[in-house]
């Protein structure tokens, strides 16, 4: 922590308000994506971290090194970024396979109105 | 001052993180299903990301940035190929 | 031409003669190969015969040229009159042979082979008695072995020819082998190979601990080869090769190398008590058992055989005496016996050539057809059963004399002459019915050839002559054969030369009483025998049953062929999981013992310092590397969820304890593995956990005694790993990189520095095994079949075809668009993104974390996620890679970097770095380095995206395959 | 030369984001700019018509607002466990944006949004299937999807 | 950090080791990975390891603070070629179930 | 000695590397310019070798073998080092290296993609490990090799190849996972890569850092036994090279070999004295009688010729493991001569095996040579030319046969007697009288020796007369002059060998000597100077190698 020397204590307070924000709703996000009970429920929960939890850290970041470098440090903003056009790709993709999955199983849970996934025949998918 | 202010944040963001990314591991191990898994792989991957990002805060270095980068742009790679897979069965049609 | 000159000579020409016979490469010509033989054997003959003054009383012939002369081998050639004599009865006898063969072998045979093994069984003979170092003896010995295999196997369309051969081969084989062994110990013992410094070292040799180990291996060479007692069972098999071999082998070379070899080491070995016994009672069982054995053949030649093994026991019996006078009978009758034995094979032949068979119960009568050759035959058999005013009679007199002398005081010393007397009147029983079966009696009824007559008149000389000969020394001992037998003789016994006469007459003693109860107790033995050896079947009364070739026929192939198996598979696997077992093992007791075997304690393991959050991770880490172990079985997908856990723990760490670099590489080669098993796991085989569930008692003891080399295996690790990371840091090699890697490599990344410059040699070939691996997998996907249950498309893909198909609005292919309508869009824009990155990366390398490694792969994911998202044909049809010239660029471009530096007088790899000073921008680094990294960029990308591509097209070509067979269905 | 212009100064400033800002940089983040749209090119992706580019601040800022607002309702339904009730579901939005480019915009500003999550597009009667946490009123979430952000984006881009 | 490193080795080779006596290619394949990370580690745990020491030279960095940049650069070395070998395995456990149809290691399902 | 000269002493890494990145240029359809390319790289290096076996043989004095890469001093940059020993074993690669690239010509390189680019590497890889001074590097270049070997073993393809290639490639991703932590172990207790320098430093390391490098050391021998075969790490060995293609069967048979190479120079060179040095003898001495043994087993058990080479092989191996832990001098320069005969003998027999085969079966195995080949419909390719029957056919591959038969089983008088004789009279120790007892351990050896010579012998002599008398009948195979030549061409330099044994065991002898005196070694290898540096405190123009 020598570095953190000589950092102002506004700074400190500000990088610390976005580091508790950001990883608080990162845990709060993970939380809920291990208790809640299905998995079209789960799925929104991850989106906490990838939106304000790596937000909160990239301000914390861009914040911290500005300060210490005493010039813009805007490079962490990429990875916001990156992140929150990225993630979406995952989730849908992840999601229509989780549906195509419980259509073809018959799960009852599931919208089954426009349904291109029930089976004609064979056993289910394993897992 | 400043210092004890930064370590106690730095020091709760580490729990936090390292918690959720065990939350993760667990669900990656308990599934039930594999679209569980997989979605727990890509938030561990985040958490990963976030974790190394409050490292480099807590190191005062940049160089432990690119990884972080690394794992924001590309990380996403493996979940869609895997989301893929559960699908259409198949990667690369 | 010097005596050194004719002994080079005498052993090369036969070969020399071997080779161009082999190269007449038209078998029909036959008389040509003859004569060449003819000529060779003959010169051979005239020049042994005209050294003979050289080694007249005790004279030696010697020549030296050096071989392997650091472990004492050398080609020393060396004749004295002993080895003079059998050099003569070698190329003599050789010549009778071949001038017989030529008219023996029939117009079918490929008769050149047959003269080119025979003159190479000759100079291989001639070695064996010319050598000069008892090495070069052996290799020799080995060659006759060869060749006789080759010539008794000559015949080869006949299984009876190949077994025999083979089992010749076998035992003097063995035979040779223990002869060499033998042989190494002697020359332990003396401290030299040379002949003459062994047999001038016979004291030392008997007085050395190891001189039983010498006398028994070298003995079972030389019994082995002389067919004694209880190796003989190969020579009568050997019958099998055309009789000309059989004439030449088994009377005067092959078996007579084994009693050579004896009289050759007689000064050396003989005269102790062991060599009494060993020697002796090989000798009188071969003698007895030979003879016996001899009276129940029905075979002409397998007769003859077993009188050859019998007077071969004759002649090592008197060998075993270790007197001097036994031992010039032994010299002796090894001159007879070829003399009549091959005289008598080759009457066989002519028998055999004329009538079609060599069955004594079918021959009859003969004599009226061949009157000269039976004459013949009648004397040649009188000097086998030792009648006198034949030769046979002179030397077996002196054996009968040495059998009543008392040598050593024994049970066998004190039978000795009624062994001999024994043996001497079964030798007048087989003589007399070879003689009275073939030629008295009644006409011959069934023969194949009804009409026999005599054979060429050249066909018969060699047996005249010989015949001839025996009639000579019989008559004349002394006059003819006296001087040269002396010669010999000094030869070996040197100062121990006894006093002996070669008369035929020495008044009425015991030797003479003993011939006549031999000669009257054989006939008579015959008259009470003739009727029962008429009919009986092949093969003496209760010895037939116990055929000696078939117990080594039964041994060899157990032991050679069905415990060999057994023991293969016994102490060897063809699984895999034993061997990976056995590494693991291995592995483990490599690191343990040194550690065990010097006392090492472990240091005490101190729990402080430890930060939590690390810790937290490795538990994280820990577990998913336990449950990938647990799940890898039923559950794929989770095992690799589960594998990208831990990766990402070891890129936690990397990042964590200093080692950026290493972090950024991890992931991208994380990201690209993912993807590459997701690409391999649809070919695998569905598999469901409820359908193999049952496990066996023997399974969960494999799976324990698994788990508990696993979990040793860690600990191992574990206790190895913490005890380095215990050790103060060796004066490592470290601080060096890191004082020279700006000044000197031009890099602040010092990483990369050692990577591209220091070390830029691992890296080349680094990148080599990337190219390597990357052509393989190429090669074998271009063969790839998946298998049956894989070819199908997916399960997936098929419930959605069939939708698709089903709803008249929808066309072939829309859930999939759908599907990755929205993603495709962001993953296409993250093309030129993710190349700038990859730019970005390997730029940098130098001075930050990255380098041409990460850039690469990045590169490659960004290809990647265009195949991706859109498919083979999509991505194929927008990006032209040809990853083959990335590859290729890449190779040639590393290692042309390091060759510039030959241009200015470096070495290769000698990297080069400058700050150019550019306008507007600064300094900017122009290290070489930059450009050999430039290579490994190049090369990564080809070869990675060949590696995914080329499993990505299995997709399209499976499909392909398919719908030619439904094509295919259709037409039918 | 320049195939995407918005592209290549975006890559520009990722580059010297990364790299920070000299000459020789500026130089160098343009030729590796203009190689990388080159690359994107080859891809031919339907080409986006930002018509009224001028209203993407307004759209993020809309987004970042929603998200905040959503981030601490979410949070609020995980931590409050069984406590509050909370019904989920799928719903059907009708969607007029046919753009490829706009439409990927949608899902990611749907998706980013803590407690909406964008299952599956049918191209054929143009709707999307979304999955809502907190769904208490049908109507309403395709009221906000449809009125606040799509036709923000038909602007945008049609 | 050194004993946690340890046990994280311990851990994931003894996973790995298990995995590779498994009869089915796949465990194997999976295996040789979790193995490649504890050999990894370990290359680069032998350097003995620091926090936030990188070998990366800079203004006033001393020098005797880095850690030992050989085993990372060995260590490098070490992920290419089992990434290289990685891939080549499964595609050559690919061909072999393609042509023995199934994955058991030997090529065929009940071993003797 | 002149730059050039040094140079020189990389051509045997660099050809072979810029010849397989060459050919990735070329089509498969270009098969005469892939041939050319290759073939010409292959003469080259026979000469370079050649070249670099004179020079080495020129001693120390005149030859300076040390080659700095990257101009970095010893302990640091990596070295390759020329002694008499490499020099042989690069002579050794390059010469076997020609013969059966000429036989791949005839048939088998146009058996799947990338042979010739894979058989350059292989050749990379084996004269680099032959080459380098350093035990990293050392790594990668195994991992060159292994990697070609994996590509030539499967070359062709079919389910004995993949099946055997599975296997193979398992335990050799295991061994090099062995190969790892023990290097990094013995960087971890020495901080060193550099032999030389591991030698100078191993004599000061006391305690438990020495204990460490003990094991990391023995970690690393066993890498190096599985390599060469030892029992009971070897039961990949003849799967995988009776599987493998006759030309790359035959160049197999120096892959072996390498092992033995690397224990050879490691065990003299570091491991030469000290506490640890016993222990690894004794495996060494055990390890080996035991692999001969299995080895003879193996070769009375085997049916297949292909297998019994390859137990051949293994017997060839355990030999050479058994008589190197005897650590004698004149013993192991026996094994050197062994080492060469038996490699030679060996490639010979394998390239044979593929011609002798084809005659038993001749229709069916040429068809399924060219389905392997073109079975693919997409690779569709023209006939391949069968072999016309050349007159004597037979008489030749009978000859060859023996000739292999006589040397397997160290029959007289070719090379292979000469090379058991070497080596059992010089542990039996004739030529100088002595009373000294003979340890057991010699006894087991020579009898050993002697027991798989026989097993040879009865193998060879079964197969033999089943393959050209008993099945052969009336058939000739169809052998093309260029399939037949390089078979020849390997029997030809074993009968060389045997005429200029005095010779060859002479330089055998040196080497030896060179090996057993390691300062030598060590002295060129860290005073090499650099190019352009001028090192005041350094000795000018220390001893080379
Ligand atoms: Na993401
Ligand atoms: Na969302």
């Amino acid at each position: 922590m020598d570095h953190a020397v000589d950092l102002p204590v506004w700074a400190a307070i500000l990088v610390s308000f976005f580091l508790v924000v950001g990883s608080g709703l990162t845990l709060i996000g993970t939380i809920g994506f291990s208790r809640l009970p299905s998995f079209y429920e789960r799925i929104h929960a991850p989106t906490l971290g990838t939106s304000w939890g790596t937000g909160g850290i990239v301000m914390a970041s861009m914040i911290f090194f500005t300060v210490l470098a005493t010039r813009p440090v805007i490079h962490e903003i990429l990875i916001g970024i990156f992140v929150t056009v990225t993630t979406p790709v995952t989730l849908m993709l992840l999601a229509r396979a989780a549906l195509h999955r419980d259509r073809a199983e018959g799960n009852p849970d599931v919208l089954a109105e426009v349904s291109p996934d029930e089976p004609k025949s064979g056993p289910a998918l394993g897992e | 001052m400043s210092q004890t202010i930064l370590a106690v944040s730095l020091t709760f963001a580490q729990v936090c993180l390292a918690i959720a990314m065990a939350l993760a591991a667990l669900r990656m191990s308990r599934g039930p299903r594999a679209q569980d898994r997989v979605l727990a792989l890509d938030t561990l991957y985040v958490n990963s990301m976030l974790l190394l990002m409050v490292f480099g805060i807590r190191t005062g270095k940049d160089i432990y940035f690119e990884a972080s980068l690394v794992i924001g742009m590309l990380g996403f790679v493996a979940t869609v190929a895997l989301a893929k897979f559960l699908m259409r069965g198949e990667v690369i049609e | 031409m010097t005596g050194e000159m004719v002994l080079v000579l005498l052993v090369c020409l036969p070969f020399v003669g071997s080779l161009a016979a082999i190269m007449l490469l038209r078998t029909d010509s036959r008389v040509l190969a003859a004569r060449m033989a003819g000529a060779v054997t003959f010169l051979c003959l005239v020049l042994t015969a005209a050294v003979y003054p050289a080694v007249r009383a005790g004279g030696k012939l010697r020549l030296d040229i050096e071989w392997l002369p650091q472990f004492g081998l050398n080609f020393t050639l060396r004749m004295d009159g002993f080895a003079w004599l059998f050099a003569m009865l070698i190329t003599g006898i050789g010549c009778l042979v071949v001038l017989y063969a030529r008219y023996y072998m029939s117009e079918e045979d490929p008769v050149p082979r047959f003269f080119s093994f025979l003159l190479a069984f000759m100079g291989s003979m001639l070695g064996i008695v010319l050598s000069g170092n008892i090495i070069l003896l052996s290799v020799f010995w080995e060659l006759t072995s060869i060749f006789s295999f080759l010539l008794i196997s000559y015949w080869h369309n006949n299984a009876t020819a190949r077994d025999g051969a083979r089992m010749a081969l076998t035992i003097t084989g063995i035979g040779g082998f223990c002869l060499l062994a033998g042989l190494l110990v002697l020359g332990h013992i003396v401290g030299s190979y040379d002949l003459d410094v062994v047999l001038g070292a016979g004291d030392q040799i008997k007085a050395h601990p190891l001189y039983l180990t010498a006398l028994v291996l070298i003995l079972i060479g030389a019994l082995t080869k002389s067919a004694q007692v209880p190796f003989h069972f190969w020579l009568p098999n050997a019958m099998a090769a055309p009789t000309p071999v059989s004439a030449y082998l088994h009377s005067a070379t092959m078996v007579k190398a084994g009693v050579f070899l004896l009289v050759r080491f007689w000064p050396a070995l003989s005269g102790t008590y062991e060599w009494f016994m060993l020697v002796g009672i090989a000798g009188t069982c071969t003698l007895l058992l030979g003879a016996y054995f001899a009276m129940f053949q029905q075979d002409l030649k397998g007769l003859l055989a077993y009188s050859t093994i019998s007077h071969l026991g004759l002649i090592t019996t008197l060998l075993s005496l270790g007197s001097p006078l036994a031992a010039v009978a032994a010299i002796f009758h090894m001159m007879n016996h070829a003399t009549f034995k091959a005289s008598l094979f080759m009457a066989a032949g002519i028998i055999d050539h004329e009538t079609g068979t060599r069955d004594m119960r079918r021959l009859s009568g003969l004599y009226r057809y061949l009157p000269i050759t039976g004459t013949l035959a009648m004397v040649a058999s009188a000097a086998m059963a030792g009648v006198p005013l034949l030769n046979g009679f002179i030397s077996k007199e002196m054996f009968f004399a040495e059998a009543v002398e008392t040598h050593a005081d024994s049970v066998l010393d004190r039978m000795l002459p009624y062994i001999a007397t024994l043996a001497g009147a079964f030798s007048v029983v087989y003589s007399l019915r070879f003689i009275h079966t073939v030629f008295f009696g009644p006409p011959p009824l069934d023969l194949p050839k009804p009409k026999p007559h005599e054979p060429p008149h050249w066909m018969r000389f060699p047996v005249e002559f010989l015949v001839l000969a025996c009639l000579v020394v019989g008559v004349i001992p002394s006059l003819s054969i006296g001087p040269f037998l002396h010669s010999a003789v000094v030869s070996v016994l040197g100062d121990r030369t006894p006093e002996y006469s070669l008369a035929v007459w020495h008044g009425i003693n015991t030797p003479l009483i003993m011939s006549m109860i031999a000669l009257a107790g054989g006939v008579l033995l015959y008259v009470l025998l003739k009727d029962y050896l008429a009919r009986c079947d092949d093969g003496p009364p209760i010895f037939r049953h116990l055929a000696g070739q078939r117990i080594f026929e039964r041994v060899l192939v157990t032991v050679s062929w069905k415990w060999a198996r057994w023991m293969e598979s016994r102490f060897g696997t063809r699984n895999l999981q034993p061997q990976l077992r056995l590494i693991a093992a291995a592995g483990l007791l490599a690191g343990v013992v040194p550690l065990y075997m010097a006392g090492f304690t472990p240091t005490p393991v101190a729990i402080s310092g430890i930060d939590p959050i690390f810790a937290a991770i490795w538990c994280i880490g820990a577990f998913c590397a336990l449950a990938a172990a647990y799940q890898a079985k039923y559950h794929r997908l989770a095992a690799l969820v589960l594998l990208g856990g831990a990766g990402i723990t070891t890129c936690i760490t990397f990042v964590w304890l200093s080692a950026p670099d290493l972090a950024i590489t991890q992931l991208v080669v994380e990201i690209v593995t993912t993807v590459l098993l997701l690409l391999g796991l649809r070919w695998l085989p569905k598999r469901y956990e409820k359908v193999d569930n049952s496990v066996t008692l023997a399974a969960r003891g494999r799976r324990f005694r698994d788990f508990l080399l696993a979990v040793s295996c860690g600990f191992g690790m574990f206790l190895l790993s913490y005890a380095i990371m215990k050790q103060p840091v060796p004066d490592a090699i470290a601080s060096y990189f890191l004082e020279k890697a700006y000044t000197e490599g031009g890099g602040r990344n010092v990483v990369n520095v050692i990577l591209v410059d220091f070390r830029g040699f691992d890296t080349m070939g680094e990148i080599v095994v990337l190219a390597i691996v990357a052509l393989t997998v190429f090669a074998l996907l271009r063969r790839f079949r998946p298998a049956p249950d894989s070819i199908e498309k997916p399960e997936q893909q098929r419930i959605q075809a069939a939708y698709d198909d089903e709803q008249p609005e929808r066309s072939a292919g829309d859930t999939v668009r759908d599907y990755l309508l929205v993603p495709s869009v962001i993953m296409q824009w993250m093309f030129p993104v993710i190349v700038t990155f990859a730019i970005y990366l390997f730029m940098r390398g130098h001075d930050l974390p990255g380098g041409g490694f990460a850039g690469g792969v990045t590169m490659a994911i960004a290809f990647l996620l265009q195949y991706l998202a859109g498919g083979v044909r999509w991505a194929e049809d927008r990006l032209r890679i040809l990853p083959l010239r990335w590859m290729g660029f890449g190779l040639l471009v590393a290692p042309l970097t390091g060759m510039g530096a030959w241009l200015f007088g470096y070495p290769f790899l000698t990297s080069h770095s400058q700050y150019i000073d550019v306008p507007f921008i600064g300094k900017v680094p122009m290290a070489s380095a930059l450009m050999f990294d430039l290579g490994v960029f190049s090369l990564v990308v080809g070869a990675t995206v060949l590696i995914l591509i080329a499993l990505a097209h299995q997709s399209i070509r499976t499909h392909r395959v398919r719908n030619l067979d439904a094509t295919k269905a259709e037409e039918a | 030369m320049l195939p995407y212009p918005l592209l290549s100064a975006s890559l520009v400033i990722m580059w010297l984001a990364l790299n920070g800002f000299t000459l020789g940089h500026l130089i160098l983040g343009c030729i590796v700019a203009v190689f990388a749209s080159w690359g994107m090119a080859s891809l031919r992706p339907a080409k986006p018509r930002l018509k009224k580019w001028y209203l993407l601040p307004k759209l993020v800022g809309i987004v970042l607002y929603d998200i905040v607002r959503s981030n601490i309702a979410v949070a609020s339904i995980i931590l409050g466990g069984h406590r509050r009730k909370f019904k989920s579901g799928f719903i059907t939005v009708p969607l007029d944006v046919e753009s490829p480019m706009a439409l990927a915009v949608l899902a990611v500003v749907v998706t980013s949004t803590p407690g909406t999550a964008w299952l599956e597009y049918n191209s054929l009667n143009r709707t999307v299937l979304i999955h809502v946490l907190d769904l208490v009123d049908e109507a309403e979430w395709q009221t906000l999807i449809k009125g606040r952000y799509e036709a923000l984006l038909m602007e945008i881009f049609e | 950090m050194e004993l946690v490193l340890a046990i994280g080795i311990g851990i994931m080779t003894g996973s790995g080791v298990w995995l590779l006596l498994r009869p089915r290619t796949y465990q194997v394949i999976i295996g040789l990975s979790l193995l490649s990370y504890a050999v990894n580690l370990f290359i680069f745990a032998v350097g003995g390891v620091k926090s936030n020491a990188a070998p990366v030279l800079g203004e006033g960095v001393d020098i005797s603070t880095l850690t030992d940049p050989v085993p990372h650069a060995l260590v490098l070395t070490a992920i290419v070629i089992g990434f290289a070998t990685t891939a080549l395995f499964l595609v050559v456990l690919l061909a072999a179930r393609g042509l023995t149809g199934t994955d058991h290691v030997d090529g065929r399902e009940q071993p003797k | 000695m002149s730059g050039w000269q040094q140079n020189l002493i990389i051509a045997p890494i660099l050809i072979p590397l810029l010849a397989g990145a060459l050919l990735l240029f070329f089509d498969e359809r270009q098969r005469v310019v892939k041939a050319m390319i290759s073939v010409v790289s292959c003469l080259a290096l026979v000469a370079i070798a050649v070249s670099l076996f004179r020079f080495a043989s020129y001693g120390p004095e005149r030859f300076e073998g040390v080659y700095l890469l990257g101009n970095w001093p010893a302990p640091f940059g990596i070295v390759l080092v020329v002694d008499r020993l490499s020099a042989l074993m690069l002579v050794l690669a390059s010469i076997l290296a020609v013969p059966t690239l000429v036989y791949a010509l005839a048939r088998w390189h146009a058996a799947g993609a990338h042979f010739h680019s894979l058989f350059q590497f292989l050749l990379m890889g084996l004269n680099g490990a032959f080459l380098t001074g350093d035990l990293f590097n050392l790594f990668v270049f195994f991992e060159v090799m292994l990697a070609a070997s994996y590509g030539l073993l499967m070359h062709g393809s079919g389910p004995m190849r993949v099946k055997a290639g599975l296997h193979y490639i398992a335990v050799n991703l295991a061994a090099a996972l062995c190969f790892l932590i023990g290097v990094s172990a013995i960087y971890g207790s020495a901080g060193t890569l550099n032999m030389a320098d591991l030698a100078v430093r191993i004599g000061e390391i006391e305690g438990d850092r020495r204990m460490l490098l003990e094991a990391g050391a023995a970690i690393l021998g066993i890498v190096f036994l599985i390599k060469a075969g030892m029992w009971p790490l070897n039961f990949w060995l003849p799967a995988a090279y009776s599987a493998a293609t006759a030309p790359v069967a035959g160049i197999f048979a120096i892959m072996s070999k390498v092992g033995i190479y690397v224990i050879l120079r490691l065990s003299l060179l570091v491991f030469g004295q000290g506490e640890s040095a016993g222990l690894g003898l004794n495996v060494l001495l055990y390890g080996g009688m035991a692999t001969v043994a299995f080895g003879t087993i193996g070769v009375l058990a085997s049916q297949a010729l292909g297998r019994l080479a390859s137990y051949s092989v293994l017997v060839s191996s355990g030999t050479l493991l058994a008589v190197l832990g005897l650590n004698n001098g004149m013993v192991t320069a026996g094994a050197l001569f062994y080492m060469v005969s038996s490699t030679l003998t060996i490639a010979a027999f394998f390239l044979l095996i593929e011609l002798v085969e084809r005659g038993q079966d001749a229709g069916a195995s040429v068809l399924a040579v060219t389905m392997e080949a073109y079975g693919d419909a997409d690779e569709e390719e023209q006939e391949v030319e069968v072999g016309v029957t050349m007159p004597a056919t037979i008489a030749v591959l009978g000859v060859c046969f023996a000739a292999c038969g006589i040397l397997l089983s160290g029959l007289p008088p070719l090379s292979g007697f000469l090379a058991k004789f070497a080596m059992m009279t010089g542990m039996i120790g004739s030529g100088v009288a002595s009373d000294a007892p003979i340890p057991a351990s010699v006894w087991w050896i020579v009898a050993l020796l002697i027991l798989s010579g026989l097993a040879a012998l009865i193998s060879m002599t079964r197969a033999g007369i089943r393959t050209f008398w008993a099945s052969m009948e009336g058939t000739v195979p169809r052998v093309l002059v260029m399939e037949m030549a390089p078979v020849l061409l390997l029997i030809a330099m074993t009968l060389a060998l045997t005429v200029q044994a005095g010779p060859a065991m002479r330089y055998m002898e040196e080497t030896v000597n060179g090996l057993q005196h390691p300062a030598t070694y060590i002295d060129a290898v860290i005073n090499a100077r650099r190019v352009g540096v001028e090192e005041p405190g350094g000795p000018e123009g220390g001893g080379g190698i």
